[in-house]
C-alpha cells in the first residue's frame, strides 16, 4: 500500500489552462521525497489537492489507500504551508499553540528538538520570519503525523536551521518511518538528503534517486522561458 | 437602591451578567475568525427577523432567535462552502436584514407594533421566561467554549491546519455561528439591536490589547465585559441614564484604559 | 341596485380630484363632519400605524401633493409629520393651533405631548380650528361649515359631557399607563396620570421613571394598568405577572374596529374601559 | 409616473445618483484598506452626531458632516497612528456614536421621535439645498478619487510600499476618511443610517467577485450602483415601497447575480 | 557622502531586551551589501528602521547624508519586504501594480528583464509565492531607485530566478551604481555575489570583504545556541 498515489491527476483554476495535468507519482511508507520545479510549475498546488484544500478536475489522488474523496483520518499528515495569513493581535503564545496539537511532555521534547525553547512563551506574531517558520514545522510534526507535506519549509531559515532541520526529516523518515514530501528550491539540499526527487513543472518530468536528477532538473529550469504559453 | 428590590431588575442585572460572559467569550473567537462585525451583522439581520415575526403574527423572541440562527448559518455556508469573504457575506445580511425589515415596514404599514423598541434594549425589564432563556442558552454556549476551547484556538489561528489536525471545520464553524447568534439574540435582550455587537466585541478588543496569551485574552475579555455590565447598570440608576447606553459606554472606556496603557508602555 | 351603484359612485368620481388630507386616523372623523359633501376627506398614513415613528411612502408623497388642505396636528406626532408640513407648504393647517398645550410626561421634558385628541374637550378647539381652515379656503361656502360646525361641536359636547359624568366619582383617580398618552384626557376630566414618560417606545427606559412609577402604582394601592390597543409591550407582561395588575387596553389611535367604527364611538368605548378600570359610580 | 414631475421626487433621484456613484467608489477602496465596516461605523457614529445637534440645538446636517469627519479622522489616527486594528477602532465609533445617541436620548427626553427619521433615510423628499450640498461634494470627491487613483491603488496594495513610492501617508490616509465621511452622510440623506453603509459596501464587493482588475472592478461597482438606485426608486414608485429598502434590495439582488455567475463558472 | 549610515543605532520592541545594540555600518554608492545572521538576528528589524518604519531607540540612522528623522525623499529607495499581506481580492493585475510606478515603455523593460512578461496580465493575487516575488522586485526597480534594500529576495524563487535575481542586482550595483542592501540566508549566493557582507547577529559581527566573512559567519552561527538569554 502506498501512502500517497497521484494518478492522472489534472487541476485546473480557471477551468482553461491546466496547472497540472496528467500527474503520476506514488510514495511508500518512509520515504523522503523533495519536491523540485520552475516557480509556478505547481507544486504548491499539488499539496493543496492532496491535502483536499482543492478539488482535482481530473484523476484521482489516494491516501493511505484511500481516495481524497472519502478520506476522513486528516490528522494522520503534518502540513507547512508556504503561506500563512494569521490575524494580526492573534494573542497565542508558541507555548499555547503547540498544546493544541501535544501535550506537556511532547511540547518540551519539541522545543528542545527544533531549538525554540527560548521563546517558546512569546507571542507568535512576535517572532521573526525564521522562528515562526520553525514553530510551523513544530506543530506539523508535533502530533507524531505518519506524513509530513511540506511547502518550503526551510525558506527564511538560516543556514544553521536549514540544515538542523534537514536532518531532523531525514532521521524521522529513516529512523521512524514517517513519509516526508518537502517541497525546496534549494537543490543542493534536497539531492544531498531525499530518498526520491520528483520534478514538477505542470507535469512529472522526472521521479526518481536524486542521483541522475540533475539533468532532468537542470533541462527543466532551462526551457523553462520556452513556455511561454503554457500554464507556468 | 429600592429599585435593586424589584424582581425584575434582578432578573435584568442577572442576564446582563450571563449575556455579559458568554458574548465576551463569543467576541475573541469572532474577531480571530475575521468576523468582528459578525455581531452587527446578525444583529442586523435579527432587525429583519423581528418584522417578519410581526408579519407572521408569531412569537418574536423565539422565531428570531431561530432566523438569526439560520441568517448566521447562511453566512457561514457564504464564506466557507462559496468562498465570499467574510466581510462580504457579513455586509450582506446585515444590509439584508434591515432592507427586509424596511421593506415589510413598508408594506404592512404599521401594524402598530413597537418594533423600535427593539432597536434599543431594555435590561430593566425583564420576564421570569427570558431569563431563563437567558441562563439556559449561556450555559449552552459556555459548555461549548470550553468543550471545543482547543479545536477554537486553532481554528482561528489556521483553518487548514485546523482541519489537518482532525478538527470537522464544518460542524465547527457552524457551530461556532449558531452559538454566536444565540449570543446575539441575547445580547439584543440585553442593550438592543444597535448596540448588541458593542458587547461582543468592545470587550474582546480590549482583551486582544493586552492579553499576553490566547487564554488570558479570553480572561481580560471576561472580566472587563462582567466588570462594565454592573457598573453600567449602577450607573445608569444612580445618574437616570439608559443602561444600555451606560454599559457601552463603560466598555468603551476600559477600552480607552488599555489602550492609554499600551501607548505610555511603548 | 344599479340604480344605487350609480348613486354611491357619482360623489366618488366627482369628487375624485377634490380632497383634503389629514395626517393621521383620530381627527378624521371630524374633519369629515366639517367639510359634509364639500370635500372627500382622506387620511394620510394608516391607522395601526406607529405614528411617532413613521416614514413617508412615495404614494403617500404623491396624495400629500394633491389634497386641497394638508391637516397636520402641528404638535408634531413625530418628524415626519414636519415633512408633511414643508411638502405640503401653503396647503398644510396645524389643528393644534392656538390649543393650550403640555409637554410629555408628568415631570417635564422638551417634548411637546400630542395626543390631544383623547379629550374631548381639546377635540372642540380642533374642531373650531378646521373650521377656519374650511372658511379661508372656501370663503363663499362659510355658512355650509358654520352648520358642519355646529353639528360636530354638539356631538363633541355630548361626549365630553360622558366623559365629565361617567368620570365624576369613580373610586380611583390615577391612571397608570407606560405610554403618556393620556395626559389631555387626564387634565381635563380630574383624573391624574402616571406614566414612565420618555421610556416605551422611544428608546432605552430611564431607571427613575421606572422604579417612580413602580412605587406609585404600589404606594396608592392601584390593581390595575392602562395599555394601548394593537400594540405588543412588556410592561403588560411583566407587571400583570408581578403584580397582579389587571391590564385594560384603551384604543388610543382611534383604530376602527369592535370597539366602534369612528372617533365618537371608539372614544365611548375608551370610556368604557376607563368607567370599569376606575371603578366609577 | 406623475411622480416624476415633483420638483422634491426629482432632486431626490439626482441626489440618490450622484451618492450611488461616489459612494460605489469609495466603498471599492474601504474594502482594500480592510475598512468595509467604516460605512457602517461612521453612520452610527453619525447617529450620535445627530443627537448632538439637536441637544445643541444647530443645523443637523452640516453639524453631523462636520461631527462624521472627524469621528473618521480620529478613526484614521487611532488606526495609522496609535497602531489600533482598523476593525477596533471602527467598532469603537460604531458603538461609541450609538451610546452617544442614547445617553443624549435618555438626558433629553423626548428627542426620540426626531432621531428615528435619520434612522431611515428618504430620497424622496430633498430640498435644494440639500441637493446643492450633495452635488458638489460628489464633485469634490470625484475630483478626488479621480486625482490620485493611483497613489489610492497603491496604498491599498501597501502602506509601506506607497510610503516608499513617495505617498504621504498620513494625508492620503486622512483625505481618503474625510471623503468617505462625506460620502458616507450624502448616503444617510439617502437611505438612512442603518443601510447607508449598505450604498459603500455591496456594490465593492460585487464588483470585487466581478472585476479582473482594479480599474474594471470600480467601474463595475459603479455600475451596480446606477443600476440599483434607479431600479430601486421605480420599484418603489411602482410598488409603493419604501426606497431605502428597494435600492438596497435591488443591490443585493445585483451581488447575487454576480455571486451565481462565479459560482457556476467554476 | 555616504547612502546609508548607522551609527549607535539600538533597537528594543518591549522597552526590555535589545533586538539591536550599537550598530554600526555606512554603505557607499553604488556598493553591494550582503546581510546575513541567524534567524531573529534583526535583520528586518534594521531595514525597518531604516525605511522609517519604527523608530531607534537609540543612536541614529542617515540616509543620503540626512538624518531619517528629517528624510523626506523616501522615492529614492526600493524595497522588497519579507512579508506582504495582501487583502484578499484585491484585484489589480500585475500591470496596473507596475504602472502606478513606472511608465509606459518601462514597464515593458522590466517585464522582459525580470521574465514576468507572460503573466502581466493576470491578477497579483492569483500567481505562485515565486511570481509574486518577483512582480514585488519589478515594483521596487521599476522607479529607478538610487538605494535598494531586499529583504531575502530570493527566498521562494527557483534557482534559474535566483541566479537570474542576483546577477541584475549585480549588474544594477556594478553598471549604474545603484546602491543595494539584501538580507538573504543563502551564503553561497551571497559570498559569490556581493561587495560586502555585514554579518548581524543584535549587533555587527563582521563588516567586510566577502572572502574574510565565512570564519565570523561560522563562528555566528556556531555560537546561535548560547545566547539564550538575549535577544534573538
Ligand atoms: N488562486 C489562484 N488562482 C488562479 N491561478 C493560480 C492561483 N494560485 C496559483 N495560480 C497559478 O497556478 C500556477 C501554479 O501555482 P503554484 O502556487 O502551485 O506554483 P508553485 O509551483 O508552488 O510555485 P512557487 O515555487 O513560486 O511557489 C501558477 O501559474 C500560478 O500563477
Ligand atoms: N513585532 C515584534 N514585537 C516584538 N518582538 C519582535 C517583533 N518582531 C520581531 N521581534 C523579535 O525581534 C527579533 C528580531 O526579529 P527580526 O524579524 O528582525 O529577525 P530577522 O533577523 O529578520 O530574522 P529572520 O531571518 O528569521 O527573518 C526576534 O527575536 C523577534 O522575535
Ligand atoms: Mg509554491
Ligand atoms: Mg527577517
Ligand atoms: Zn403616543
Amino acid at each position: 500500500m502506498y501512502v500517497v498515489e497521484a494518478e492522472n491527476l489534472s487541476f485546473s483554476y480557471d477551468g482553461k489552462v491546466n496547472t497540472l495535468e496528467n500527474v503520476n507519482f506514488k510514495v511508500k511508507k518512509g520515504e523522503f521525497i523533495g519536491i523540485v520545479g520552475p516557480n509556478g510549475a505547481g507544486k504548491t498546488t499539488l499539496f493543496r489537492i492532496i491535502l483536499g484544500f482543492l478539488k482535482p478536475t481530473g484523476g484521482k489522488v489516494k491516501l493511505f489507500g484511500t481516495d481524497i474523496k472519502h478520506f476522513k483520518e486528516w490528522n494522520r499528515i503534518g502540513y507547512v504551508p508556504q503561506k500563512l495569513n494569521v490575524e494580526q493581535n492573534f494573542p497565542a503564545t508558541v507555548r499555547e499553540l503547540l498544546s493544541l496539537v501535544a501535550g506537556r511532555e511532547r511540547i518540551k521534547d519539541i522545543a528542545d528538538f527544533l531549538h525554540i525553547d527560548f521563546y517558546i512563551d512569546r507571542q507568535f506574531l512576535k517572532l521573526s520570519g525564521g522562528q515562526q517558520q520553525l514553530v510551523l514545522l513544530g506543530m506539523a510534526i508535533a502530533s507524531e503525523p505518519e506524513l509530513l507535506l511540506l511547502d518550503e519549509p526551510t525558506a527564511g531559515l538560516d543556514i544553521h536551521a536549514q540544515m538542523h532541520i534537514t536532518q531532523i526529516l531525514r532521521e524521522l523518515s529513516t529512523n521512524e518511518g514517517k513519509t516526508v514530501l518537502m517541497i525546496s528550491h534549494d537543490l543542493g539540499l534536497v539531492l544531498k538528503n531525499v530518498d526520491k526527487v520528483l520534478c514538477i513543472n505542470r507535469s512529472v518530468h522526472y521521479y526518481g534517486e536524486p542521483d541522475e536528477a540533475l539533468d532532468t532538473i537542470e533541462e527543466l529550469f532551462g526551457i523553462r522561458r520556452g513556455i511561454k504559453n503554457g500554464t507556468p | 437602591m429600592e429599585l435593586l428590590s424589584y424582581d425584575f431588575v434582578q432578573r435584568g442585572i442577572l442576564t446582563g451578567v450571563t449575556v455579559g460572559i458568554v458574548s465576551a467569550i463569543a467576541g475573541v473567537f469572532l474577531i480571530l475568525r475575521r468576523m468582528s462585525f459578525l455581531g452587527a451583522g446578525l444583529s442586523h439581520a435579527a432587525f429583519g427577523g423581528i418584522a417578519l415575526s410581526m408579519l407572521l403574527g408569531v412569537e418574536p423572541f423565539l422565531f428570531t432567535s431561530i432566523f438569526t440562527i439560520l441568517v448566521g448559518n447562511l453566512v457561514q455556508v457564504l464564506i466557507y462552502h462559496r468562498r465570499v469573504p467574510g466581510d462580504a457575506a457579513i455586509a450582506l445580511v446585515f444590509s439584508g436584514g434591515v432592507a427586509l425589515a424596511v421593506l415589510i415596514l413598508g408594506i404592512v404599514k404599521g401594524f402598530g407594533e413597537y418594533i423600535f423598541s427593539y432597536l434599543f434594549g431594555n435590561i430593566l425589564i425583564v420576564t421570569r421566561e427570558e431569563l431563563y432563556f437567558s441562563l439556559v442558552s449561556s450555559a449552552l454556549v459556555l459548555l461549548f467554549f470550553i468543550v471545543f476551547y482547543k479545536k477554537l484556538v486553532l481554528l482561528s489561528f489556521s483553518e487548514e491546519l485546523a482541519k489537518l489536525k482532525g478538527v470537522n471545520l464544518t460542524l465547527m464553524n457552524h457551530l461556532l455561528v449558531s452559538v454566536s447568534s444565540l449570543v446575539i439574540v441575547m445580547a439584543i435582550k440585553a442593550v438592543g439591536i444597535i448596540l448588541a455587537s458593542s458587547m461582543i466585541v468592545i470587550p474582546a478588543l480590549t482583551a486582544l490589547l493586552m492579553g499576553s496569551s490566547f487564554l488570558s485574552a479570553v480572561i481580560v475579555s471576561t472580566g472587563v465585559s462582567l466588570v462594565s455590565v454592573v457598573a453600567g447598570i449602577a450607573l445608569a440608576f444612580y445618574y437616570d441614564l439608559p443602561p444600555s447606553g451606560t454599559i457601552v459606554g463603560a466598555m468603551i472606556f476600559l477600552f480607552g484604559l488599555a489602550f492609554l496603557r499600551r501607548a505610555f508602555s511603548s | 341596485m344599479r340604480f344605487l351603484l350609480v348613486l354611491i359612485l357619482i360623489p366618488l368620481i366627482t369628487t375624485a380630484k377634490e380632497f383634503v388630507l389629514v395626517s393621521v386616523y383620530p381627527f378624521y372623523d371630524v374633519l369629515k363632519e366639517l367639510s359634509g359633501d364639500r370635500f372627500r376627506v382622506e387620511v394620510l398614513i394608516p391607522p395601526k400605524a406607529d405614528y411617532h415613528l413613521y416614514e413617508l411612502s412615495s404614494k403617500e408623497i404623491k396624495k400629500i401633493s394633491q389634497a386641497r388642505l394638508v391637516f397636520v396636528s402641528g404638535i408634531p406626532l413625530g418628524g415626519w409629520e414636519r415633512k408633511v408640513e414643508e411638502i405640503s407648504g401653503n396647503r398644510a393647517f396645524k389643528l393644534a393651533e392656538g390649543i393650550e398645550l403640555k409637554s410629555s410626561g408628568e415631570h417635564g421634558g422638551v417634548k411637546t405631548d400630542p395626543h390631544i385628541w383623547l379629550s374631548p374637550k381639546r377635540m372642540m378647539l380642533v374642531a373650531e380650528n378646521a373650521y377656519k381652515a374650511f372658511v379661508k379656503l372656501e370663503p363663499d361656502k362659510e355658512d355650509i361649515y358654520r352648520e358642519n360646525l355646529r353639528k360636530v361641536l354638539d356631538k363633541l359636547k355630548e361626549l365630553d359631557r360622558d366623559y365629565r359624568e361617567n368620570l365624576k366619582s369613580c373610586k380611583h383617580r390615577v391612571i397608570p399607563i407606560p405610554h403618556p398618552a393620556l395626559g389631555y384626557l387626564a387634565q381635563d376630566y380630574g383624573l391624574s396620570q402616571l406614566s414612565i414618560g420618555s421610556g416605551d417606545v422611544h428608546g432605552d427606559i430611564s431607571p427613575i421613571e421606572l422604579s417612580r412609577f413602580i412605587s406609585e402604582v404600589k404606594e396608592k394601592g392601584i390593581n390595575f394598568m392602562f395599555e394601548i390597543y394593537g400594540a405588543r409591550s412588556k410592561y403588560a407582561d411583566v407587571f400583570t405577572k408581578e403584580y397582579n395588575l389587571r391590564i385594560y387596553r384603551l384604543n388610543v389611535k382611534i383604530i376602527p374596529s369592535e370597539h366602534g367604527k369612528d372617533y365618537f364611538s371608539i372614544m365611548r368605548y375608551n370610556l368604557k374601559v376607563l368607567r370599569e378600570a376606575l371603578e366609577c359610580m
